[in-house]
């Protein structure tokens, strides 16, 4: 599903932020990438969702070679991508139902599964009952969780989220890996960057360690 | 039938933004408005004064005083002969008899003076009206050369200094017309994109969200676009409504030699569909370049 | 101590705000420029034409004829009770012969005419020239009823159809001018106070931390204060030499009898000190009123 | 230093977000508040720090009381308070050095040592090198210490934490424990919320529960 060949990325004026990277995720899998901060977690899947691109080395997800795709097909990609983002980006002048339908929307949805696959993954994160509200209304870990139920809501093929449970506490965090869990059983590909010991363990499988923008182990 | 929905979602996305942006929907509108009201009402006055001014340019006339003892029917060939010469537009026969008429009614007041004369001193002439192309120094020049040729006349004479004078003012309204248009166009178009390029930087958050969670260029893009066509429309109902109240309220004190310079050359349907278009064009063209901006991934 | 460093960051703050918003600050400039450049245009325009039509006042007089046979002394002492009525400026004494002087300079054509009369049948008059407050229907009017107590007149005359378009006239440019006037003021002030509310707002993060760490509402307000006043100032700077270059371009192809309608009345320092003046003011409003918005907690 | 008697919080249109806290923290003290997500963590700190008033109660800082406060003795009082915003807060078109200055220019320190301090503090982050980026350029974690380093160099006498380890990997998240041990040695009463276990258990200091808005431990 997702393949990296030898893959560099500088940031202007800063130093290498990913060095020599090459990785493989196959279909269905679900892999953890670990790392002390600043080690490359947030480019690595930045460069997988497109919203980076290497400086070196070529990318490929889902058959398409991210560095030679045009806006068309980015557009196109991350319909099937959902990204729980590091710092949500939720849109603060719409409510929590809108920020989550906005994933549906621009897909085309018609509005009657748009309104039940957002309630349903609301109430998945514990926060239908918030559905009308805005998210500066809300508190750091239900943010995360609307972010979270963003990126859940229409299925995606691959779901990357980047420190999902930074806001939460253990038992929240625990209940979200196995949501991540039980899309994966379903054919989700789940890439999760975590400094969260406890849930990696517990949870059990395949774990990328990156320092310094080198994987580790 | 993703594409039916997706065009109701674009939709519904424009009627979003501009409520729960409303108070800047209705300054940006506003300013669209005012810098369309001031504009057009500019152009108007201008086209107006030029109006004015160029009915002056009726007064030019050349007068050619005709030889005492010219047979009549040598005058209605020379009257023939002028009306063909180019840039003429009129030709009037004055006689002796009426030139004399016309002087006692200007002296009305000293009776006693005509009264004592008995032959009658005037020429007969030829007042010669010119076409509003030839209004000026040069045009006057040639139809006299080509009035030199004819025979039977005594003299020509036209208001020199008053042609010269008019053409320098005609050329400085023109002048004047489009310096300002020029500038308050270049200023009108400015002030609003400027506008709506500042709503834009507000919003460009919401762009980058959109396309993060995959929304394609156009479902970034025609939202803007229809508020910008609704922002120019409004706007421009907005300039008519102004201009209208305004020609009101300076008609009802008017005096009837100066309405012409406020009334509108172009009717009220032309005006409402000029302004119209001339403010969605800026509406759309305003959140187009703002946008261009802010559309890199 | 620490005050004089605060007031140090503020200018700093002020600097950095100014240079990190370049672009945004430069357009808020060009707006506050363009916008003070018509509007002042505008007004010098309407000044001077108000100006020139005043002048045309000076050609309303009132002429009183002199009974024939009044003896000499008697019109010196006319004269002085005609100079005491409130309303006159001047009076002007025409004799019987210089009527008929000025008669034969009009009618120089016709010299034939005038050489075959002997007596002279014009009677001496009195010009009167009338203060600018008359020079209407009403001002006349009371002019002419004192003057009719005055022995020795035999007639009274003065253009009245002249003095009524005229002081119509005069009354619609005032309104003209005050309507245009308000109007462009209101639209000047919006368009300039709105651009800067929304680069107020875009910035309202950065108020709203500068708060969170401890900020005094000095220290959040001044730095914006400032930068009014730069951009103020800057663009009252903007729109003198929009002025300037545009009245140097209509002065290049002015006819002369133009000039003073573009002529601007004030002297160069004094437009650019109220144009600073008036940029600053609007600047600093403009910033604390974008600003009185996002000063909530 | 802290006193809260009774104190209520109620947001508008929302559930109870506080009910009847009373707490006393001395000076010198360093307590942790825990919870879960949404419980009434952040919402104790900003009562405390002044952004929000209690809907009843009242609450005593520093020996004053918070609701009877004009905005003046606000920022007076906020100069004493450092304050670690759960969303960071940093502002974008700054560099990381001049959010961090901003503390200190707000108090009219001499630009001398403000330079001196600030450089102090991000050393003290492990951010030295990043002085001239500006924060987006930075990742996740490293915005939050830029966001530690803001609320540390005015040496403040109350210093308020909320979740400051959430994006930090397990080694830095106990080494910006231990800079709080270090300047809570020095005087600073400090009150962190947070819902990593981890850090609470090696800190070995008070903690206060709370649920639903109540303390239950
Ligand atoms: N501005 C607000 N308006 C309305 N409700 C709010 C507001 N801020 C917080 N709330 C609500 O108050 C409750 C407590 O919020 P608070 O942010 O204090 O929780 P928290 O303990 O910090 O949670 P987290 O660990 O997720 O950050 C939550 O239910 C939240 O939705
Ligand atoms: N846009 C950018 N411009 C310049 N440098 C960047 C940019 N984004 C990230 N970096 C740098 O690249 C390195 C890796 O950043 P990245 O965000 O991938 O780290 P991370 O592993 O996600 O860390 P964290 O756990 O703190 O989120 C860091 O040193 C960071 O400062
Ligand atoms: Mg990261
Ligand atoms: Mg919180």
């Amino acid at each position: 599903m997702i393949q990296m060949f030898h893959v560099y990325k500088n940031y202007e004026g800063s130093l290498t932020a990913l060095s020599d990277i090459t990785l493989k995720v196959d279909k269905g899998e679900f892999i953890f990438i670990t790392g002390p901060s600043g080690a490359g977690k947030t480019t690595l899947l930045k460069l997988i969702f497109g919203t980076e691109t290497p400086t070196e080395g070529q990318i490929i997800v889902d058959g398409r070679n991210q560095s030679r795709i045009d806006s068309k097909h980015i557009a196109y990609l991350r319909k099937k991508m959902g990204f729980v983002f590091q710092d949500f980006k939720l849109l603060p002048k719409r409510t929590v139902y809108e920020n989550v339908a906005l994933a549906l929307e621009v897909m085309g949805i018609p509005p009657k599964d748009v309104k039940k696959s957002v309630l349903r993954a609301l109430s998945y994160v514990g926060l239908r009952h918030r559905a009308n509200y805005k998210p500066l209304t809300l508190s750091g870990g239900e943010q995360q969780r609307v972010a979270i139920a963003r990126a859940l809501v229409k299925e995606p093929t691959i779901l990357l989220a980047d420190e999902p449970t930074g806001n939460l506490d253990p038992d929240l965090a625990i209940s979200i890996i196995d949501l991540f869990k039980d899309i994966n059983i379903k054919g989700t590909t789940v890439v999760v960057a975590t400094h969260d010991k406890m849930i990696i363990e517990r949870a059990n499988k395949r774990m990328i360690q990156i320092q310094r923008g080198r994987v580790v182990g | 039938m993703a594409k039916v929905y997706a065009i109701l979602y674009i939709f519904l996305e424009a009627i979003r933004n501009i409520k729960s942006n409303f108070i800047t929907t209705v300054l940006t509108v506003i300013t669209i408005g005012l810098s369309l009201a001031v504009f057009t009402f500019f152009v108007v006055v201008l086209i107006n004064i030029k109006g004015v001014i160029k009915t002056w340019g009726e007064k030019i006339q050349i007068v050619v005083y005709i030889k005492d003892r010219v047979p009549y029917g040598k005058i209605d060939q020379m009257a023939g002969e002028i009306k063909n010469i180019a840039g003429v537009e009129r030709v009037d026969y004055v006689s002796k008899k009426k030139a004399l008429d016309i002087l006692r009614e200007d002296l009305k007041g000293y009776k006693d003076i005509l009264d004592s004369i008995d032959s009658n001193p005037l020429p007969a002439s030829f007042e010669i009206r010119v076409k509003p192309e030839y209004r000026d120094r040069n045009g006057i020049d040639k139809i006299i050369a080509k009035l030199r040729g004819i025979g039977g006349i005594d003299d020509i004479q036209y208001g020199q200094k008053w042609v010269e004078r008019f053409s320098a003012i005609l050329r400085f309204i023109e002048l004047f017309t489009i310096v300002i248009g020029v500038f308050l166009a270049a200023a009108t178009l400015f002030i609003i994109s400027n506008t709506i390029r500042l709503t834009v930087y507000a919003r460009r958050e919401e762009i980058e969200v959109a396309r993060l969670v995959g929304a394609s260029e156009l479902y970034i893009k025609v939202p803007f676009f229809i508020e910008g066509v609704v922002q120019g429309f409004v706007g421009a109902l907005l300039a008519s409504g102004i201009l209208f109240f305004e020609q009101y309220l300076l008609y009802k004190n008017i005096p009837s030699t100066f309405a012409s310079v406020v009334e509108s050359p172009f009717s009220f349907a032309a005006t409402l569909a000029g302004l119209t278009f001339a403010g969605v064009l800026l509406g759309i063209s305003g959140s187009m370049i703002s946008l261009g901006r802010f559309l890199r991934v």
